[in-house]
């Protein structure tokens, strides 16, 4: 029985969570900018209450969503975003690579597909291990064509490794529709491997999460892994710089109609009013006191710029000597 | 005169060629909607079968590139981000760039790799912000990394009239760029042919892509005291060796300043050679990345492990004034 | 109606060719080994007498029955194998990268996968180019797990690419089963991408004809990519080495069962007995001069080492200034 | 005491941490049959789990290792061929040796990668025989390039031992090498160490891989009328710096012999350093393939582009006798 509260306020979330970021973005908080995870908050939120603390995600450029549904503290992260010393990664990783290693974070990924393969061997080296962790990889329907992926699926197979891909599919890789991209089908390229696949309500948190629940019970008992397609729609910008630059690649319609269904309505009608409002109250309690961490905490100092090259501490030489 | 900026260089550069050459076409992710806006416009002028989206498929997209090459086309690949060659670093080091030799000159691969906004961009951190040029130098691609609009006109335009493979790297600190200039004496730029900036007599700072327009700088602010020459190569492979050793004929002084790692690096390549074979009357310098940088997110960090002016001032103040070899 | 003695000739040409690139592996007059293509004869034969002489290839590390079946001159293969001036590639290329772009030969290719999108990329520019030629690439069961390849299959798939995808199963891949490395099945990884794939009996020339002529059809009409799985056996060694490193990985047994079916065999019971001893003959002969032709042939001058090293004669410095 | 091969040592190496650390596995192409004899014996030993063979999907193989690390193993990865680097090189460079830095330290990756038989094998061509460990170097990536078995053995388990990626490349000219030694002797060799083979006092040779070899015999040709001091640094990053500085501190002239190409390589970048902060009183001479070299396939083609002793001689010759720099 999912517990329909807390997935709302996983939802929640992360939704006012993208808000606010992309407001610390607009007021040049955030260097640079984010590729906001709005709309597609059902799918990490589903597939993180499925997983134990101990299990193991790797994210994409768009993760956000995956890190806080994992249970990252949003403080943290917002300070990540906000290149603090008190980051999830000490200000050395941004939007795009947050990781949170303590609970099983593997760390977002700038790359498409490239850590599809990373999850595949931290699900391996689980089981090799002798634990019955799992480990969940997202990426977008972009990644698909990625040999990387597809050879992953490959190696998973072979090794029925306990991970399940999560193939989050807004219809969309930046300007590029699916369709133009993808011939044949998503959940057809893992099944060619012998992946059982199935496409999932990706606005829906409890079919997401149904679903999860029996992918990752299936890597638990050693069956092997599982892809989920996820049908989503991504309702802001591919990346903030488009609220500027504006490219013309969705018409107003198409996007009027992908933001028709949305997940936090969907998720908000299972909660009774009086809780969705305290847990409302409670996340923009939350998110103030993240922002305000986020923006009180310390700069990192430009002499710490080399720290962590190495993980042994090795020194390397200076750009000027 | 027209102003005219580096980004709109290189778009004229591509709608040029493929006006005049209907063997050039067009690969990349998202290049119709033109999302670095390089390929504004092509799709609409010259269709979509010229201008080809592809799916996210580095390295067989690359390849397609050089087999449509081997038969004929003349295909532009631009990559989004620099990191994407590595992705496609066999096919292009170890494919296209290998065809020629290995098959005795039985065929060329026109191909050329477009990297906009190559190097650090606000905000990218670590996978997005390297500076790969180095390294298509060490494997033998002829590699440009043009510092103005005019030179990124002209260095595109021979790359995708040369017969091999060639990156160009459009450094994100040049991007900005613009320059008033005669449109319609814009030309091709030969590789391998350096350009003197800025004409000195007692230190030759060799700067790299946008670097150029920070040592241009900087050499202005010490004109008082050092008379300093900036030489641009503006291309890394092949190399204007002899461009570089008449100003040490002139100077007798180098340093260089080099956007990509220390070790191995361009920068070091030049010291070497200098110290090799050309007149230098002082122990050369150089202000490059630190050794394996990786570059942090925070801006501050960022910052940090690239060349900055300050270095390259206090370079060039020590190799001035520096004795001989000890 | 295939025309069973010239299938013939082609199939007895390459087993003799490489019978003797062996001997001459043996000897010393091949620079390091060779890659023998031995019992997978029918392969290339039954493909490429589908095609035109305009048609392009591309092969692999197990070239030379491709080569030869595109109608290289054996005289110039064998002179390349010894890294003579006169061979196909000048000496430069070898065993591994025989190339004939007279004859469409787009090169023999090391890296395994690799020529898969390279080849699609010729079909694709030929029908830019207004004609109606199609490429052929031949790779093995192991190619089937490099990504290149699979996004090679997505990107033929989608531009209807006139390219045929001609996978030789022989059942390894140097010392790995095919199902050890394969999950799923090799026709299935092609159809995931809508591309109609066939398995086809790789001993039989004539089979393979059939089925080649039919996905060269489909091309040349516009209809697209075709896979074609051919199940073979590979006679021989991986490569020459083995025959004085001797991994073990095959059993007697299974070595002999996999001989049992021999290309020349079927194929040359269906051409008449005066015939077929005319063409062995002739083959002979060809041979003898093809050996006598490479052996004779100069070596490359040590100062030519940099010759086309670019396309435009650019030169570079040397190694010792 | 005992006679070594290098191979045997590799062997040795693996089975030896093997044993002392359950964590250690074993990816590769054929590594059970184990084709290059390097995994000999593994799989009886360790069993299928520890010791897997891979589909050729080199990129996600290495990205597996990558994922494995993260959570606890230490895979060693054995690549066939040197190429084979280049299809996994965004993983190797952009995931595995960034990950600690972009975490801001939260975890390491303690991946080793082999490549048994790096450069020109004979009759391998163009496509492998490359020998690319400047690109590693330059990247930032933990780079050995063992030359005796001795320091095969203890270099490899150093880099198994290592938490971070470190590639070993074992030069097909030096993999039958063999040397009399005490098992028991055998120990770890640090990274960023040097090794002078031989002392000298007039001439400092730094020889990469299998060239120290070639070093040692023409600097012991030339005995009668230059000392020659041989320097094999062992690893390419991190370089031992001041083991350089050291001999030259003793010598003041410096040939370099390094197999990879000129442009961008190490060669290049220890002249580069040399001359930048070191005792030099001559102009240094370095003996490298040439700049962008494809190896062609006929054997005298392919000796020709790579080092020899004739030119590693000369070299020594000239810069014993030249006069200061110009
Ligand atoms: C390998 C690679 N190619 C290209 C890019 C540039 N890029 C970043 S996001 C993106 C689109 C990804 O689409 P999808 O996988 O559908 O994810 P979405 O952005 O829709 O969430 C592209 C092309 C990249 N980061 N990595
Ligand atoms: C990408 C790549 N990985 C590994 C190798 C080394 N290698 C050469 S042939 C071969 C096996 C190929 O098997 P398959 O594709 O089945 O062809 P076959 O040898 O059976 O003809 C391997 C692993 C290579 N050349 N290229
Ligand atoms: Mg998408
Ligand atoms: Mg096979």
């Amino acid at each position: 029985m999912p517990d329909s509260a807390a997935l709302y306020r996983t939802v929640r979330l992360i939704r006012r969570f993208e808000e606010r970021a992309v407001e610390l973005v607009r007021a040049k908080q955030i260097f640079g900018g984010i590729h906001p995870y709005t709309g597609q908050e059902a799918i990490a939120a589903g597939t993180c209450a499925a997983l134990r603390r101990d299990d193991l995600i790797t994210s994409t450029h768009r993760g956000h969503g995956h890190v806080l549904a994992k249970g990252a503290d949003p403080a943290r992260m917002l300070a990540e975003l906000a290149g603090r010393a008190t980051g999830l990664n000490r200000g050395r990783g941004g939007s795009m690579h947050a990781a949170d290693f303590g609970l099983g974070v593997l760390g977002a990924n700038a790359i498409v597909g490239a850590a599809a393969p990373i999850a595949t061997g931290a699900a391996w080296a689980a089981r090799r291990a002798g634990s019955d962790r799992v480990a969940v990889t997202y990426f977008g329907d972009g990644a698909v064509s990625q040999g990387v992926v597809l050879e992953a699926f490959n190696l998973a197979a072979l090794w029925r490794a306990p991970v399940i891909f999560v193939c989050e599919n807004n219809g969309w890789a930046t300007t590029t529709r699916t369709a133009d991209a993808v011939a044949g089908t998503i959940t057809g390229r893992a099944e060619a491997f012998g992946i059982p696949a199935a496409r999932v309500d990706g606005m829906d948190p409890e079919a997401v999460l149904a679903a999860a629940a029996e992918a990752v019970a299936r890597a638990r008992a050693g069956a092997g892994p599982t892809l989920l397609e996820c049908l989503t729609y991504r309702f802001d910008a591919h990346h903030t710089w488009e609220h500027t630059a504006r490219p013309r690649y969705r018409t107003p319609e198409e996007v009027e109609a992908g933001r028709a269904r949305d997940p936090l309505v969907i998720q908000g009608a299972r909660v009774p009013e009086a809780e969705r409002e305290r847990i409302d109250a409670d996340i923009e309690d939350l998110l103030a006191d993240a922002v305000r961490f986020a923006l009180e905490s310390p700069l990192p100092d430009p002499a710490t710029a080399l720290d962590h090259l190495y993980a042994d501490g090795t020194r390397v030489r200076a750009g000027a000597a | 005169m027209t102003i005219l900026s580096y980004l709109k260089a290189l778009n004229r550069a591509i709608t040029d060629e493929m006006d005049r050459d209907p063997a050039v076409c067009v690969f990349g992710e998202d290049v119709r909607a033109a999302v670095t806006n390089v390929t504004a416009g092509l799709v609409k002028r010259f269709g979509p079968e010229r201008v080809l989206d592809m799916p996210i498929s580095e390295q067989a997209f690359t390849g397609v590139a050089t087999g449509a090459a081997l038969a004929g086309q003349r295909p532009l690949i631009e990559y989004q981000i620099p990191a994407l060659l590595f992705l496609a670093f066999e096919q292009i080091a170890n494919q296209a760039h290998k065809f020629s030799l290995m098959t005795g000159g039985q065929t060329r691969v026109p191909v050329t790799y477009l990297v906009p906004s190559s190097g650090s961009r606000d905000g990218w951190a670590g996978q997005h912000s390297d500076h790969p040029y180095s390294l298509f130098a060490h494997v033998g691609v002829k590699t440009a990394v043009p510092a103005t609009p005019a030179d990124a006109y002209g260095l595109l335009v021979t790359a995708l009239r040369d017969d091999d493979p060639v990156v160009v790297f459009a450094p994100a600190g040049a991007m900005g760029r613009r320059e008033d200039v005669d449109l319609t004496a814009l030309a091709p730029v030969p590789l391998g042919v350096g350009r003197v900036h800025r004409p000195g007599s007692e230190v030759t700072v060799v700067a790299v892509g946008h670097l150029v327009h920070d040592a241009l700088a900087v050499a202005e602010e010490l004109s008082d005291s050092i008379s300093v020459e900036v030489f641009d190569p503006r291309t890394l492979h092949p190399f204007d060796w002899q461009g570089l050793s008449d100003s040490l004929d002139r100077t007798g002084r180098l340093v260089v300043v080099d956007d990509s790692n220390r070790s191995c690096g361009i920068g070091g390549e030049i010291l070497a050679t200098a110290a090799e074979q050309m007149h230098l009357i002082a122990p050369p310098k150089r202000i490059t990345r630190p050794d394996g940088a990786v570059l942090p997110f925070a801006e501050e960090l960022d910052r940090a492990l690239q060349p900055s002016r300050d270095q390259l001032r206090t370079a060039i103040q020590t190799v001035a004034k520096a004795g001989g070899f000890r």
